[in-house]
């Protein structure tokens, strides 16, 4: 695998974001300290409700009201702090230098346009000079992802399936050489054969262009296909941040044994996957001090109930538990905090 | 990912928290916009005038023949009509008919209308095809023409009468929207997997289906009441009508055409309460439905 | 795909036939169940018209000079022998003769009274629709501001209001307390017909109240659905991913205006339609001689064939403007024209 | 959003096109010509129909492009009054079987030809194919012009039938004359010597006779001239839904006594129109229209506004239908005129418009004082008077049952007064009374027909117990009595006979009983004296009526509630010289105020 010099590094430092509710401002993201090593796909997991899909929009300071971003900052290689970036100079950014791609069951396309016609609009609007070129990228792009391309450019939405509708929102996203790449449920509602296919394609893409890729999904199947790093989130908090197969193969925060002792197809044995107690947490129902996780955890402390664990580095990536893990080993915290 | 089965007596219960969280919530968008109290208030300040309103006064309003379209003040508010009755009583004892009819056309036309939607949407096939005919049919006539038609045939003289014919004339609309609900949910798989699972067509329709479009349907009935009110009082209003009994519609029509009130200021209070009343019933009405798209209608919430 | 698009060719022709075959038979029923409403009617046309001359002061002879002859205008033969002599004269476009006009043609009654309706109902709704339109949109946007709930609630009053009241306080306010404009009459006798200013200008200044009447009634109808449109739209994921992918405000605000006007477009061939029906309310209060008025005065003075005759092209109307909103509706939404398989 | 803007506009001049389409060239009023506007009471405006006089709707103007031969004065009791109008003068033998018509001599229409006999004839051989009192078909038919026949270019005689009627002149002299060159072909060749076999064959030649001649009504009916041909004061120049506009006839004989140029006719579909109009000064001349007493004192406040009040033929009454129970009682139709506070009922009613009865005699009180003298005041007055009215009940054999009023077998009585819904008068009228019965223990209520159509229909069928009605219809003496004992109460006339028919049947509503008991008289038939009154001598007709007006005050066949004014309202700021009040003229058009040498330019 190799690895293109250019791709930019991301650095999440103190993110938090807060939605204005009725009782109150209440976050849905709070002090979220994450690195993306420049050329890595990084997978985000966690159930609904944990904050990841805030956090992937927070990349392209695309918060949507009534939430906000109270804190922290998003610095990307080569353009700063995108958090504090506003209109033009924001708009540009978006598509040009950042990448998107939604959820492949919701409907990313405007459904009175044609694919073409839609990318001519995103020429347009970052002052591609030849469209033309623009268009051959599209196609080729297409083309690669294995359609047809000059047909899809002539179609509508409606004439697409899912899979081909995500495939085209891939292309969006990459067609204007955005070097960093968001990646939002990217297989969510498609069929296994699809699923495989997109993630292969995610995959090859990546290396090609040389990205710096972050994969919001709560399929921890999927992201251990494709993904180089994982973070697992809760409660608007990353409880645990590593290498994927590390993660995966030696969880060390309670709340990621859980969720992968859910998913047979990891945990290898169809009697033992049983699902997380409780239900996950929604704004309102956080608890306002100590550990969030510690009404749903198995082995919780007393300590749990007053004091927040704080990331800490060990056995080879970040953990924020107060239980002292089975690999207790220290690991400087600058890798994967 | 993990299907939980619940048992009857969770399921009980839960029901009984979602009916709990559902008040809370409708009290928290009334609580937001204190427009939407005023507008439940309204409501319910005509529901307790039609019911109790004629209860206040005698069968024969008192007459004062020396104040002769009176100006407003403390013992009229509203001052009085041509015959020195007090205009407040009459719209008082005139809101009893005029919320009737608006009451009886809004269940006829929301009955029928799901009725019919329903069941052309469930059944589909010839059925549906006649069915959705017989709605053209319905939304092709002219209501208001043809209510001035019937005007001459048919003499209303009860509400419901009024409200039976306004409903009848009014059902297509809801019909339709009701049945592309019901092939949206069917589409969506609700109704094959309530029969896969052996559920009878009662139960699907009564449990299943109506539940979904209950909010969609109750906010077509408010919406209907207002309709209704509106056709009628200006039914009333271009004195087409035969009356007997006083209603708003005929606080307008004597206003206007005998009274002079849109000529002269002397009459104008005995036309504006009327007028008032149905402002504020269509505000307070408004403003409920407004309430209610949020509470139903998450999409519109901002949150 | 020279074949798709004579398949796509094909559909639409049969999908025309079908509708207007279905409209046919709509207009059919709604002929004959007016037609059998109609003669229910009770009332002494002839009569009515005796009395009311003599409650105008009018001498009982000259009264009665002035109406025995009308009897002669009168439906004459049992129920069936008229309905088949009427439906055979509806094959050739005849309405019958009018007896409130004795003499004339109820088609060209109604001719002469559509054109007056045609003018202020079709400037008003257009007008509205815009007005509508606008306000919607930035009700929609604006939607948390006070100045984009004020507009929306603006729109549910105005919707909610009976356009008589509306009528009626215009007319109080414009033609009675300041009378800078004419409460009633299409247009000044003084002026002679045809392209010259004055009477032109005189046409529009009659015209002002009924439009401005019939722009607030059903302005309120189209800033709610454009309100209600725009924020589905803005909902919708695309919008949302045309921001993310950084496309200018113009071009993202233009595909919300696009895809939230769809639907109104169809609203708006429907109302074009129900435009034949003129607005009762407005032509009576304006005294505007369109259809509404004709088909009023008509059930007064029990003109049967113009009652039947101005029902009947209010219906077709109506009829022919929803077979138009389905096929425009195909013809402007790409996913209903190709069948959608979305 | 540009493309629909464009699309707007387009529409918006298309249409205005179409409508503004179909004119002439554009001859503007200039700024110095003087406008009269007014409005007829007695029609609609209807730009689609002809400009022909026989047309019910048609855009003839009566006094101003519409001319007669004469003009019926307002007098309260002789209906042979006349002001001249084409015919200059008429004379008529004693025995008034025979009139000579003279025509104004300097007569002609507006495009030069003089008015001639010939027009005459023309204009009644047109009246006999509508029908009506004078040119009935029937030989039989009281007052039918038998005979028609020039003398001279400007002179006609006019020879009444053997069945001879009082009513002959005024109904001879009230003919409409149209321009024989513009009508006479609607009269098919040999016309005159059909007509002759109509009148006096009574067998099948007759019939067939009469078939042609009633078939040319719709002809005539429907005729329409490219353009007026008037021989009056003015001449239709055109005419939109919203007004007719009349120019002055240069031919009109009387033209120095015409002072303005133009007329503006104006449409009104409702009151509260003329109101308007009235107060913010726009008309010179507004017929009598029934006005709230607040909207009253804003037109009197108008600048250069004044009324005019004169004597209106016409009252207005609550009439029962004696064949429902219990109003067959005299005791309770008396009881309930006691209980009708007239004043009150008028004053909210017609506080400008009417005057409360003095009584009910089927007569206005000003031509009953006329026709009656002292004997008006020997007439029972009904002045509301509880008392009375509970003596009369209880006579009736209603009884009083906690506070209420029964009827005799106990079972509730609740007054039912019908009127149409828009008659707004009428309706407050029924209102009143119905609270002013409550008050007395008698249950009441209103109850509206939607159209005056629907409820003439509905009364004549017999389906209303109580139900308002006009009466006292003058001048001539039959027409006021034919209100209460003519065909509403079962009388009618066929073929110059009268008969009677049973309650419920023949539009027979009324339901009074056939003959009825009359102190010194003995039992009379109301019905029979009534249609006497058609050719009696005037010292016959007297005493009749003197029986006719005891006999409805006695047995009530209709409360009478309140009595017409002819309300005129006029505007002297821009003319002058309007007729005064009580003026024989007022219940005629401004146009033949003109003729008259009324109405003159305000001299700045």
């Amino acid at each position: 695998m190799e690895r293109h010099l250019t791709a930019p590094g991301v650095r999440i430092r103190g993110l938090t974001v807060v939605y204005n509710t009725p009782s109150g401002e209440l976050p849905a993201v709070s002090g979220v300290d994450l690195t993306l090593a420049p050329g890595t796909i990084t997978g985000v997991v966690g159930e609904s409700g944990s904050g990841k899909s805030t956090l992937a929009l927070s990349m392209l300071n695309a918060v949507q009201p009534p939430g906000r971003i109270s804190a922290g900052s998003v610095e990307i290689d080569g353009l700063g702090d995108v958090v504090r970036l506003r209109g033009e100079e924001l708009r540009r950014t978006r598509g040009r230098k950042v990448g998107y791609v939604f959820q492949a069951a919701q409907n990313s396309l405007n459904p009175l346009k044609t694919i073409g016609a839609q990318l001519l609009d995103l020429g347009r609007s970052h002052d591609v000079g030849d469209l033309r070129a623009l268009v051959r990228d599209a196609r080729e792009l297409l083309g690669r992802m294995g359609m047809d391309g000059a047909r899809v450019l002539d179609s509508r939405q409606h004439e697409l399936s899912g899979g081909m509708r995500q495939r085209v929102g891939i292309m969006f996203a990459l067609v204007l050489d955005a070097r960093v790449v968001v990646l939002d449920e990217p297989t969510t509602a498609l069929d296994m054969i699809t699923q495989a296919t997109i993630l292969r394609i995610i995959r090859e893409v990546h290396d090609e262009r040389a990205l710096t890729t972050l994969v919001i999904t709560h399929d921890v199947g999927a992201v251990a296909e494709v993904a180089d790093d994982l973070a697992v989130m809760y409660g608007g908090r990353v409880v645990e941040h590593g290498p994927v197969a590390e993660v995966l193969g030696a969880p060390e925060h309670p709340y990621t044994r859980g969720l992968i002792r859910a998913i047979p197809r990891l945990s290898g044995d169809l009697g033992l996957a049983r699902a997380l107690p409780g239900r996950p947490p929604t704004l309102g129902t956080l608890p306002a001090a100590g550990c969030v996780f510690r009404e749903r955890c198995e082995s919780s402390l007393d300590l749990c109930r007053t004091a927040e664990p704080v990331p800490a580095a060990r056995a080879g990536r970040t953990v924020a538990c107060h239980l002292p893990g089975p690999h207790a080993v220290p690991v400087k915290r600058k890798e994967y905090a | 990912m993990t299907v939980t089965a619940l048992p009857g007596a969770a399921g009980r219960s839960r029901r009984a928290t979602l009916r709990r969280n559902f008040w809370r919530g409708v009290w928290r968008v009334l609580r937001r916009k204190p427009s939407r109290m005023a507008g439940v208030a309204i409501c319910a300040l005509f529901a307790v005038m039609g019911v109790a309103g004629p209860l206040l006064y005698p069968a024969h309003l008192p007459r004062d023949d020396d104040a002769l379209y009176a100006p407003p003040s403390l013992s009229h508010p509203f001052g009085t009509d041509f015959e020195g009755t007090d205009v407040l009583a009459l719209v008082v004892t005139g809101s009893r008919y005029v919320l009737l009819t608006g009451l009886a056309t809004a269940v006829i036309t929301v009955a029928l209308g799901t009725a019919v939607g329903l069941f052309a949407g469930f059944r589909r096939g010839w059925q549906d095809t006649l069915l959705m005919r017989l709605t053209d049919l319905n939304l092709a006539i002219p209501g208001l023409p043809l209510l001035l038609v019937l005007s001459t045939v048919w003499k209303f003289e009860s509400p419901l009468e009024m409200g039976l014919v306004l409903g009848l004339l009014g059902w297509g609309g809801i019909a339709r929207a009701v049945r592309s609900q019901t092939l949206s949910l069917r589409e969506r798989g609700f109704i094959e997997a309530a029969r896969g699972l052996g559920l009878p067509t009662t139960h699907i329709i009564g449990r299943e289906l109506l539940p979904s479009m209950a909010p969609y349907i109750a906010m077509n009935m408010l919406i209907a009441v207002t309709g209704a009110v509106y056709a009628q009082v200006g039914l009333f209003f271009l004195g087409v009508l035969p009356f007997e009994a006083n209603n708003w519609g005929v606080m307008l029509n004597l206003a206007v055409f005998s009274g002079g009130a849109l000529t002269t200021p002397a009459a104008l209070p005995y036309l504006l309460a009327p007028l008032l009343a149905i402002l504020l019933l269509t505000l307070g009405i408004v403003l409920v439905v407004d309430a209610m798209d949020e509470i139903f209608n998450p999409r519109l919430r901002e949150e | 795909m020279t074949r798709a698009t004579a398949n796509r060719a094909g559909a639409l022709a049969r999908r025309v036939a079908g509708h207007v075959a279905r409209g046919l038979v709509m207009i059919w029923l709604v002929a004959t169940i007016s037609f059998v409403i109609i003669r229910e009617i009770p009332g002494d046309p002839v009569l009515a018209m005796y009395e009311s001359m003599l409650q105008k002061g009018m001498s009982p002879d000259q009264a009665e000079r002035a109406t025995a002859v009308l009897y002669g205008f009168l439906p004459k033969g049992s129920l069936w022998e008229q309905y088949t002599g009427y439906m055979g004269s509806l094959l050739h476009f005849d309405l019958g003769r009018s007896l409130s006009t004795p003499g004339v043609e109820v088609t060209s009654l109604i001719g002469s009274a559509a054109s007056w309706t045609v003018l202020p109902v079709l400037a008003g709704t257009l007008l509205s629709f815009l007005l509508g339109v606008t306000m919607g949109v930035y009700a929609a946007v604006r939607r948390s501001g006070r100045l984009g709930d004020l507009l929306a609630l603006s729109g549910s009053l105005l919707h909610g209001v009976p356009v008589y009241v509306i009528g009626l306080l215009l007319t109080a306010i414009f033609a009675t307390l300041w009378p800078i404009l004419p409460s009633g009459g299409p247009v000044d006798v003084e002026f002679t017909p045809g392209l010259n200013a004055g009477y032109l200008g005189s046409l529009v200044r009659h015209a002002v109240l009924p439009v401005v009447t019939y722009t607030l009634a059903s302005y309120g109808g189209w800033i709610l659905a454009m309100k209600s449109n725009v924020v589905t739209v803005l909902g919708d994921d695309f919008i949302l991913a045309a921001e993310l992918r950084g496309l200018r405000r113009g071009i993202v605000f233009r595909y919300l205006a696009r895809n939230a006007i769809l639907p109104l477009f169809t609203i708006l061939a429907l109302s074009i339609g129900m435009l034949f029906g003129g607005s009762i309310f407005i032509e009576e209060i304006f005294n505007y001689p369109g259809l509404g008025l004709l088909l009023v005065n008509s059930i007064s003075s029990r003109d049967y064939a113009l009652m039947g005759g101005t029902f009947l092209v209010i219906t077709i109307g109506i009829v022919v403007a929803n077979i138009v909103a389905d096929l425009l509706y195909s013809v402007i939404d790409p996913r209903v024209r190709s069948g959608g398989t979305a | 959003m540009k493309r629909l803007a464009t699309f707007a506009a387009l529409m918006a001049i298309v249409t205005a096109t179409a409508t503004a389409c179909g004119g002439a060239a554009a001859t503007d009023a200039g700024a110095e010509v003087d406008v009269y506007t007014t409005i007829d009471g007695t029609k609609q405006i209807n730009a689609s129909a002809p400009i022909n006089p026989f047309n019910p709707v048609g855009s003839v103007f009566t006094g101003y492009n519409g001319m007669a031969l004469a003009w019926a004065r307002n007098h309260p009791t002789d209906p042979n009054r006349f002001y001249p109008a084409l015919a200059r003068s008429w004379t008529q033998s004693p025995d008034g079987a025979q009139v000579d018509i003279h025509l104004q001599p300097e007569a002609r229409w507006s495009d030069g030809k003089p008015v001639t006999s010939e027009d005459v004839r023309v204009s009644i051989g047109l009246a006999y194919t509508q029908g009506g009192t004078a040119y009935a078909l029937d030989p039989k038919a009281a007052g039918a012009a038998a005979d028609v026949r020039v003398l001279d270019a400007k002179t006609i005689r006019v020879t009444q039938g053997a069945n001879r009627s009082a009513a002959f002149l005024a109904n001879l002299l009230s003919t409409v004359v149209v321009p024989a060159h513009v009508y006479g072909a609607l009269l098919p060749r040999g016309f005159w010597d059909t007509l002759k076999v109509a009148q006096h064959d009574r067998g099948p030649a007759g019939e067939r006779a009469k078939a042609v001649i009633t078939g040319l009504a719709d002809k005539v009916i429907a005729f329409s001239p490219e353009q007026d041909v008037s021989a009056g004061p003015f001449v239709l120049e055109r005419v939109n839904p919203g007004a007719a506009l009349l120019r002055r006839n240069p031919y009109f004989y009387n033209s120095r006594a015409i002072g303005p140029d133009k007329v503006k006719v104006l449409n009104y579909t409702g009151n509260e129109q003329i109101w308007n109009y009235l107060i913010s000064g726009q008309l010179d001349n507004a017929p009598f229209t029934s006005v709230p007493a607040a909207v009253m004192e804003r037109i009197r406040g108008a600048r250069g506004s004044q009324v005019i009040t004169g004597y209106s033929p016409v009252a207005t009454s609550l009439a029962f239908n004696q064949s429902h129970k219990p109003y067959d009682n005299v005791h309770v139709r008396r009881a309930l005129a006691y209980l009708i506070d007239r004043e009150q009922v008028t004053r909210i009613a017609a506080p400008e418009g009417g005057t409360p009865a003095a009584t009910t005699s089927g007569i206005h009180a000003k031509a009953a004082r006329a026709w009656l003298g002292d004997g008006f005041a020997e007439l029972e007055p009904y002045r509301l008077d509880p008392a009375k009215a509970a003596a009369e009940l209880r006579a009736a054999g209603m009884k009083l049952r906690d506070g209420r009023w029964t009827m005799p077998d106990g079972s509730p009585w609740k007054v039912e007064i019908h009127v149409p819904a828009s008659f707004s008068d009428w309706v407050s009228a029924a209102k009143s009374i119905s609270s002013g019965l409550g008050d007395h223990g008698i249950d009441a209520t209103v109850l509206t027909a939607a159209d005056y159509s629907l409820y003439l229909s509905e009364l004549a069928k017999g389906e209303y117990d109580l139900g308002f009605w006009l009466i006292g219809l003058g001048p001539s003496p039959y027409n006021i009595f034919q209100r209460l004992f003519g065909q509403a109460n079962g009388w009618q006339m066929f073929g110059g006979r009268l008969t009677h028919v049973p309650p419920g049947t023949g539009g027979n509503w009324m339901g009074g009983p056939r003959t009825v008991e009359v102190a010194g008289e003995g039992l009379v038939d109301p019905g029979e004296l009534t249609s006497r009154l058609n050719y009696v001598s005037p010292g016959e007709q007297r005493r009749i009526v003197g029986v006719l007006a005891r006999i409805a005050n006695e047995q009530l066949p209709a409360v009478q509630l309140w009595d017409y004014v002819n309300t005129q309202f006029v505007n002297t700021s821009r003319y002058t010289g309007f007729p005064p009040d009580d003026s024989e003229m007022l219940r005629l058009s401004s146009g033949v105020w003109m003729q008259l040498g009324m109405i003159r330019k305000r001299q700045p």
